[in-house]
């Protein structure tokens, strides 16, 4: 038997074509006849249309088509909520969707009015200058509290209010512990929007073959299928009759999910109106406006706590920035609730939300989903109730941790998935402790600390914990097929934006079929090849449709040996699978090739025999009972320069539990690229918004992506507590290295700067943020400033 | 983020490029290495309708080693300049400020004359040039003048340059001795816009008294901004670390009017003058053979 | 984007009214505008072209109201521009204060909505274009009142509308010069 | 047009790709005359009478010059420094590769062994989102090792 692929860091199957120039992208297709459409978005947040004037650009010789919201007919709707909400008791949700075209009011900046259809981009753009919009300018609803007042001028003529969502959760009864609680401590937490911005942009490309009845689309989406579902539904085409492609994408971090934006739904529509195939592609601006975002919260939150500081219980009121529409749910501040109880002994809990429409691009998952503010809210409330506990930092985490016998661990609550939050596994304290161990903890704090202080340098240590629900259901799909050449091709639903479903899944089923990863070709992402399916989201990718992959290689797996048994005379459990070829264990000379058995298993004459089915293909479904339980624990020596307010991360190490690792190389990037994004919402990236909802910073050269300068070598290691909920004991991984890196920052940062330093009970910072909080908490005047 | 249409001569000859610049004057927009100009065009926020560009006048590219001092032509790429050892050593302020403009691939196409006559407030090398005390030759189909550094910034993006001229040169005088350069900025990630900005020399007497000290800083104001109040606190005194610290405290609060965006709010800015001044006036100090600082 | 200053005039505090008031110097003292036109009492519309240093052929529709007059010490303006590039919208409050007979101290605070690509990318000189046009506006201003055309300065009655063009052109060419400014290096 | 669309959409040379087009994530990085500039701020006439090479020239080009790893089965070979990214996992979804690649091609010419600090402000101009850098970094040292001990590549 070879080695298992299942563990090892195998080279991936998709980076030759990727490095070579030759990995197809949605920008990448080229059609004989296509046609291009640019956008017209609203300059204002809030307003009333007026009127549209399409005739100066429509009488351009070069513009094909233009478009507002009344040419669209009955095809102008809103859009589906794609995620309803939980089944949570007492829950109040008010569905407001985004429509294609804006027709009487616009409710962010860069909400789409019109299209233009041209020859080409340049010509497009050029057209868009000439049609003539009379806006109404409304006030903007920015801000979230008064979002939700008497006096706020409402989004939603519909609604009663801005209100998009009210939620109560609770677990035991904190109320009645609050007064018997050794310490109650009380704050305010704010956490600001960022962009997903994946490198590539968002893109769609159709093409409808009136001769078929075929129409095909391209789209830079983490969700095919359900695309093709809804664009046949919307365009009243047979499900079959509809090709979606997700081809390489660019990275995705949650924006590109089953969305609808108009853009996905309009470009197929234009293609079957012009019966030409239609591009249109995102450009960097457009996605500042055009693309979900997230990440806008304020929280009231209290912990109660005794003087040992053992957990009493929380409670925290907040409110969510869903922006101008909810396509999404309550996806985000589910997580947010959930996420906060982190890897902690929580007997009471009461949290509260309410959802709130503003004026700003929409919001939906990016990366980490809401999960970051639970966990800087509670980490947040650990490091001040040890500090006034006068408890070491460590060790208060310590004891409130569940114990590895604590699972599965029930926390009465409902999670985003509508099924209770229950934690499947962990070893919360092991990751801990190695974390302390790695980093020095003690001797740093004993020893370094003052040492480095008396030479001037403000060195801090941090160091959280945190848990993230990942690899929900309901389901994936995957079907295995061994190809006459011997190839053994993968197809799932899902789609890739970079995470290596290429060779993990290959890893998955090469070990069931005993041929090594290259020799498995998967395609992921195309309606033809698959044809149900969910998408990618919610680190769910490699535990759900990898489970799915394994089922079936598992039952391709006894075929081949049923098949082999019968092909060599001997008996199935003597049948092993080695090198691509199918043998007897005890008489290795006697065997067939993977390909030649496939190949028999085809018969051209003769019969299969009833009750089988030909060829060596299966097809399995894996839906998880419920998620997994992913935790783990981050920890980064920074020093802070005060006279500048500028940081540099010295040593960042993150300890993390994905269950059973399929490819290390492949985690450890996923988790290093999550840390990555995570300094970036913490220190360099923050959307700007101004009282009129003007985004102020819808560019690279003032969005601040980190670059290799601003982002260390991180350490990455493991703890593997498998998940009981799928064969391949697996958790996801996708996010996890940006959910705790804001509570982390936050604490390295008050330990670097020592006594007196501010409370900071934000994120992101920045330089210019942190002087303010410097020179609020009188750093500026200290006599160590003035000499 | 298409460029608008627009027309495009490439002159062969700087004559044929200043014709084709009067002929056009208020239209046209000379394209030198394009690094600001074509974004802005991307975006168009710019649409010239005429684009002149300059790429093929080798007349205006080239470093020579005068007499007086240094000759850049115009044209040159900030690499050429950043990798030159005849300005390492006749220029090493310039040297060393060349590698905090933007990135390597920017590097490559822009051109020193570009980023001058643009005149970006944020932009290094005009803080630079006032002082190394440059003079720029000018170029037009009337004729021919030099300006000095300090009088060709104007204002906001406003330079003495009419638009039928052309800036051609860029002299720079020998360094003088007993004088010390240096630089520094912060800005938010590598390569970015500085938030601030610090360029300085100072010159020693024989005593170890400065003779002169000149600061110019960037990111501070319409252009490029002088300290001329830290200068004259320092001219004749010992530049000990208490009077550097007094000469820091004048740029911040008096030398400067520093604007206010979202990266940094005017009394950061004055923090960021504070300490980058020290550090630069400590800096020259010491190269210029000075020992208190 | 909020702008506030002020500014001493070599000119008596009914003089600087009258200046303040008349189109044919502000116009001069303010290029760019292509048409303004009185649709109302206190209410003009018009369109200005402006071209400040790389930027080019910037063309804005605007129209102000002057509200809350109160001749020679104040009124409050309500403008609104738009254009491809972007809009602006605001209110600007002028105040006259005498200071000696031939001193007057304007006083000017400006809240304005900044909106679109301008507000989108430029916002690295927004304030800097603020404070560098307010002033350049005023100053030139100045020179008229103490030149040889401000004798000349007739002021057709009740007209508004210079004093907002020299505020609109303000800001306008404030938000436009910003475009200027990207990124980089040529 | 601009460079980087002739390139992609006239010569359906699509390897370069197109991530801001106002200068600064990188990903449309090329050679020009041997040179890293940015294809998104160049028009495609000013490149008249120049050599680009895109990334797609990378590989065929340096055929002779690469690491002996080219596939059993006749497939493309790799260039050191592609192989190099591909060994350290220096890229996760692969859209910003080709730019840096085409930064790090002369940056290797130009520094056959530069410290790690070098080759972060080398690749600072070129935006990542999914790898954090290291394994880019990785992979840069990597490439250089191997290409100290054989010719230099497109020297």
């Amino acid at each position: 038997m070879n080695a298992p692929h299942v563990g090892s860091s195998v080279r991936r199957n998709e980076d030759e074509r990727l490095l070579t120039g030759q990995a197809l992208f949605v920008d990448d297709v080229h059609l004989d006849g296509m046609l291009h459409v640019a956008f017209l978005r609203s300059d204002y947040a809030h307003a009333r249309i007026k009127s549209i004037d399409l005739s100066t650009a429509r009488s351009r010789d070069d513009v094909i088509g233009v478009y507002a919201a009344r040419d669209l007919g009955d095809y102008w709707r809103p859009g589906p909520l794609l995620v309803p909400p939980p089944p949570i008791e007492r829950l109040e949700f008010h569905q407001a969707t985004q429509v294609p075209l804006a027709k009487d009011k616009v409710r962010h900046v860069g909400e789409p009015i019109a299209m233009v259809v041209a020859r080409s981009r340049y010509e497009a753009e050029d057209a868009l200058a000439l049609i003539q919009v009379d806006m109404e300018p409304l006030d903007a609803v920015v801000d979230l509290e008064a979002a939700l007042s008497e006096e706020s001028p409402r989004l939603h003529e519909q609604l009663e209010s801005n209100l998009a969502a009210h939620v109560i959760q609770e677990k035991g009864d904190y109320s009645a512990v609050v007064d018997k609680a050794a310490r109650v401590i009380k704050r305010r937490f704010h956490f600001d929007r960022g962009a997903s911005a994946p490198m590539e942009n968002r893109g769609v490309v159709a093409d409808w073959n009136a001769k078929s009845g075929e129409l095909t689309v391209w789209d830079t989406t983490q969700a095919p299928i359900p695309i093709r579902n809804g664009l046949a539904r919307l365009l009243d085409l047979p499900e079959a009759q509809v090709r979606v492609i997700a081809p390489f994408i660019g990275g995705g971090f949650g924006p590109k999910i089953m969305m609808f934006y108009p853009e996905e739904v309009l470009i197929p529509w234009l293609a079957m109106k012009h019966g030409r195939p239609m591009k249109w592609i995102e450009d960097r601006q457009e996605s500042f406006f055009a693309t979900t975002q997230e990440r806008g919260q304020i929280h009231d939150a209290e912990i109660a706590l005794t003087e040992g500081g053992i957990i009493l219980g929380v409670r925290d009121v907040f409110w969510h920035d869903t922006g101008a529409y909810d396509p999404y749910g309550l996806t985000v501040p589910i997580n947010s609730q959930c996420t906060l109880l982190g890897p902690y002994q929580v007997p009471n809990y009461y949290s509260e939300f309410r959802v709130v429409f503003t004026s700003k691009p929409i919001v939906t998952p990016v990366r980490g989903a809401g999960r970051q503010h639970g966990v800087f809210v509670m980490e947040r409330l650990l490091d001040i109730a040890a500090r006034e506990l006068d408890i070491d930092r460590v060790e208060i985490r310590r004891r409130n941790l569940l114990a590895p016998d604590d699972f599965p661990h029930d926390h009465e609550i409902i999670y985003q998935d509508s099924a209770p939050l229950v934690y499947d596994s962990g070893n919360y304290e092991a990751a801990l402790d190695k974390a302390v161990e790695k980093m020095e903890y003690k001797k740093f704090l004993e020893e370094e600390q003052g040492r480095l202080r008396a030479e001037g340098r403000h060195v801090g240590i941090g160091i959280v914990s945190y848990i993230e629900g990942t690899g929900i259901g309901p389901y994936e799909g995957a079907r295995v097929t061994v190809e006459p050449s011997g190839t053994v091709c993968v197809a799932t639903g899902v789609g890739t934006q970079g995470q290596g479903h290429f060779t993990s899944f290959a890893q998955i089923v090469a070990d069931q079929l005993g041929v090594t990863p290259d020799r498995v070709h998967v395609v992921t992402g195309d309606t033809s090849k698959f044809n149900w399916g969910t998408g990618t989201f919610a680190s769910r990718g490699t535990v759900v449709a990898g489970s799915a992959c394994h089922e079936a290689a598992v039952a391709v797996r006894a075929k081949v040996i049923a098949h082999a048994a019968k092909a060599l005379r001997a008996d199935p459990g003597d049948i092993e699978l080695v090198d691509g070829w199918v043998r007897v264990r005890t008489r290795p000379e006697s065997c067939i090739s993977l390909g030649d058995l496939a190949v028999r298993a085809n018969p051209l004459r003769g019969a299969v025999t009833p009750g089988t089915e030909p060829g060596l293909e299966a097809t399995a479904y894996f839906g998880p009972e419920r998620g997994t339980t992913a935790s783990g624990v981050h920890a980064m020596l920074v020093e802070v320069d005060p006279d500048t307010a500028m940081l540099k991360i010295l040593r960042f190490l993150v300890v993390h539990d994905c269950g059973k690792v399929i490819n290390p190389m492949i985690v450890d990037g996923q988790i290093v690229g999550g840390v990555a994004h995570g300094i970036g919402n913490s220190f360099y990236e923050q959307l700007h918004f101004d009282k009129a909802g003007q985004l102020l910073n819808a560019s690279f050269m003032d969005y601040l992506l980190p670059t290799a300068t601003d982002v260390p070598t991180v350490e990455v290691d493991h703890v593997e507590t498998p998940s009981p909920h799928n064969p391949l004991g697996t958790k996801g991984v996708g996010e996890a290295g940006a959910i705790p890196v804001g509570a982390l920052f936050a604490q390295a940062i008050e330990d670097a700067l020592g006594e007196g330093a501010p409370e900071i009970l934000e994120m992101p910072l920045s330089p210019n943020r942190l002087f303010e909080l410097l020179s609020e908490a009188g750093y500026y005047n200290s006599p160590s400033q003035q000499e | 983020m298409k460029p608008a249409p627009f027309a495009y001569h490439r002159p062969g000859t700087v004559e044929e490029a200043l014709q084709l610049l009067a002929d056009h004057a208020g239209e046209a927009k000379p394209l030198a290495g394009g690094q600001s100009l074509i974004p802005t065009m991307n975006f168009r926020l710019s649409q010239p309708k005429v684009l002149i560009d300059l790429g093929k006048l080798d007349d205006l590219r080239g470093i020579e080693a005068g007499r007086s001092g240094l000759h850049i032509g115009a044209m040159t790429t900030h690499t050429d300049v950043e990798k030159s050892p005849v300005v390492a050593d006749l220029a090493p302020l310039l040297a060393e400020t060349m590698p905090f403009i933007a990135h390597s691939q920017i590097r490559n196409r822009g051109t020193i004359g570009g980023s001058l006559a643009h005149a970006d407030p944020a932009a290094e090398l005009p803080a630079v040039m006032l002082v190394l005390r440059a003079q720029f030759g000018l170029l037009s189909n009337r004729g021919h003048r030099r300006v000095a550094a300090t009088d060709f910034y104007t204002g906001l993006f406003t330079t003495a340059l009419e638009p039928h001229e052309l800036l051609a040169t860029i002299e720079i005088p020998r360094p003088q001795k007993r004088t010390g350069y240096a630089f520094a900025e912060i800005a938010r990630r590598h390569g970015d816009y500085a938030l601030v900005g610090v360029a300085g020399a100072v010159t020693l007497d024989r005593k170890g008294r400065c003779d002169a000290v000149r600061l110019a800083l960037l990111s501070v104001g319409d252009g490029p901004v002088t300290a001329a109040g830290a200068s004259r606190l320092m001219a004749g005194k010992e530049p000990t670390e208490g009077l550097i610290r007094e000469a820091a405290e004048v740029v911040a609060t008096r030398d400067i009017d520093p604007p206010s965006d979202i990266h940094a709010s005017v009394a950061y800015r004055r923090q960021l003058a504070r300490v980058l001044v020290a550090r630069v006036i400590g800096q020259a100090v010491r190269r210029a053979g000075g020992g208190a600082a | 984007m909020q702008m506030s200053s002020e500014f001493v005039f070599a000119g008596s505090r009914e003089k600087v009214w009258e200046m303040l008031h008349d189109p044919a110097i502000l116009a001069k003292a303010l290029p760019g505008t292509k048409r303004l036109e009185m649709v109302g009492e206190d209410d003009y519309a018009g369109e200005m072209q402006v071209s400040v240093g790389p930027v080019t052929a910037a063309s804005f529709a605007v129209t102000v109201k002057l509200t809350n007059k109160v001749p020679p010490e104040s009124f409050t303006m309500v403008v609104d521009g738009r254009g491809n590039a972007g809009y602006t919208a605001g209110e600007a409050h002028v105040k006259l204060t005498e200071q000696g007979p031939e001193a007057t101290l304007m006083e000017y605070s400006a809240d304005l909505d900044i909106g679109g690509r301008v507000a989108a990318v430029g916002q690295r000189l927004i304030d800097s274009v603020g404070k560098s046009l307010a002033k350049q506006g005023l100053e030139s201003i100045n020179r008229e009142l103490t030149g040889p055309v401000a004798g000349q300065a007739g002021g057709r009655a009740g007209s508004g509308l210079a004093a907002f063009r020299g505020k609109t052109a303000i800001t306008v060419v404030g938000v436009i010069i910003i475009l200027a400014a990207l990124f980089f290096f040529l | 047009m601009l460079l980087s669309d002739f390139l992609r959409h006239e010569l359906d040379l699509t390897g370069t790709h197109v991530g801001c087009e106002h200068g600064v994530c990188g990903a449309c990085t090329v050679l020009l005359d041997g040179e890293a500039v940015r294809s998104c701020l160049m028009f495609a006439v000013q490149a008249d009478a120049a050599e680009v090479t895109t990334v797609e020239g990378l590989s065929s080009k340096s055929e002779a010059l690469a690491a002996s790893n080219g596939d059993a089965d006749g497939g493309p070979r790799l260039h050191v420094l592609q192989e190099a990214f591909r060994e350290k996992h220096g890229l996760q979804c692969g859209f910003c590769t080709p730019g840096f690649l085409m930064t790090l091609i002369p940056f290797l010419r130009d520094n056959p062994s530069p410290s790690e600090t070098e080759i972060r402000e080398a690749v600072s101009g070129n935006l990542c989102r999914c790898t954090g850098y290291q394994n880019i970094v990785r992979a840069v040292q990597l490439a250089a090792e191997r290409m100290g001990s054989e010719p230099g590549p497109l020297s």
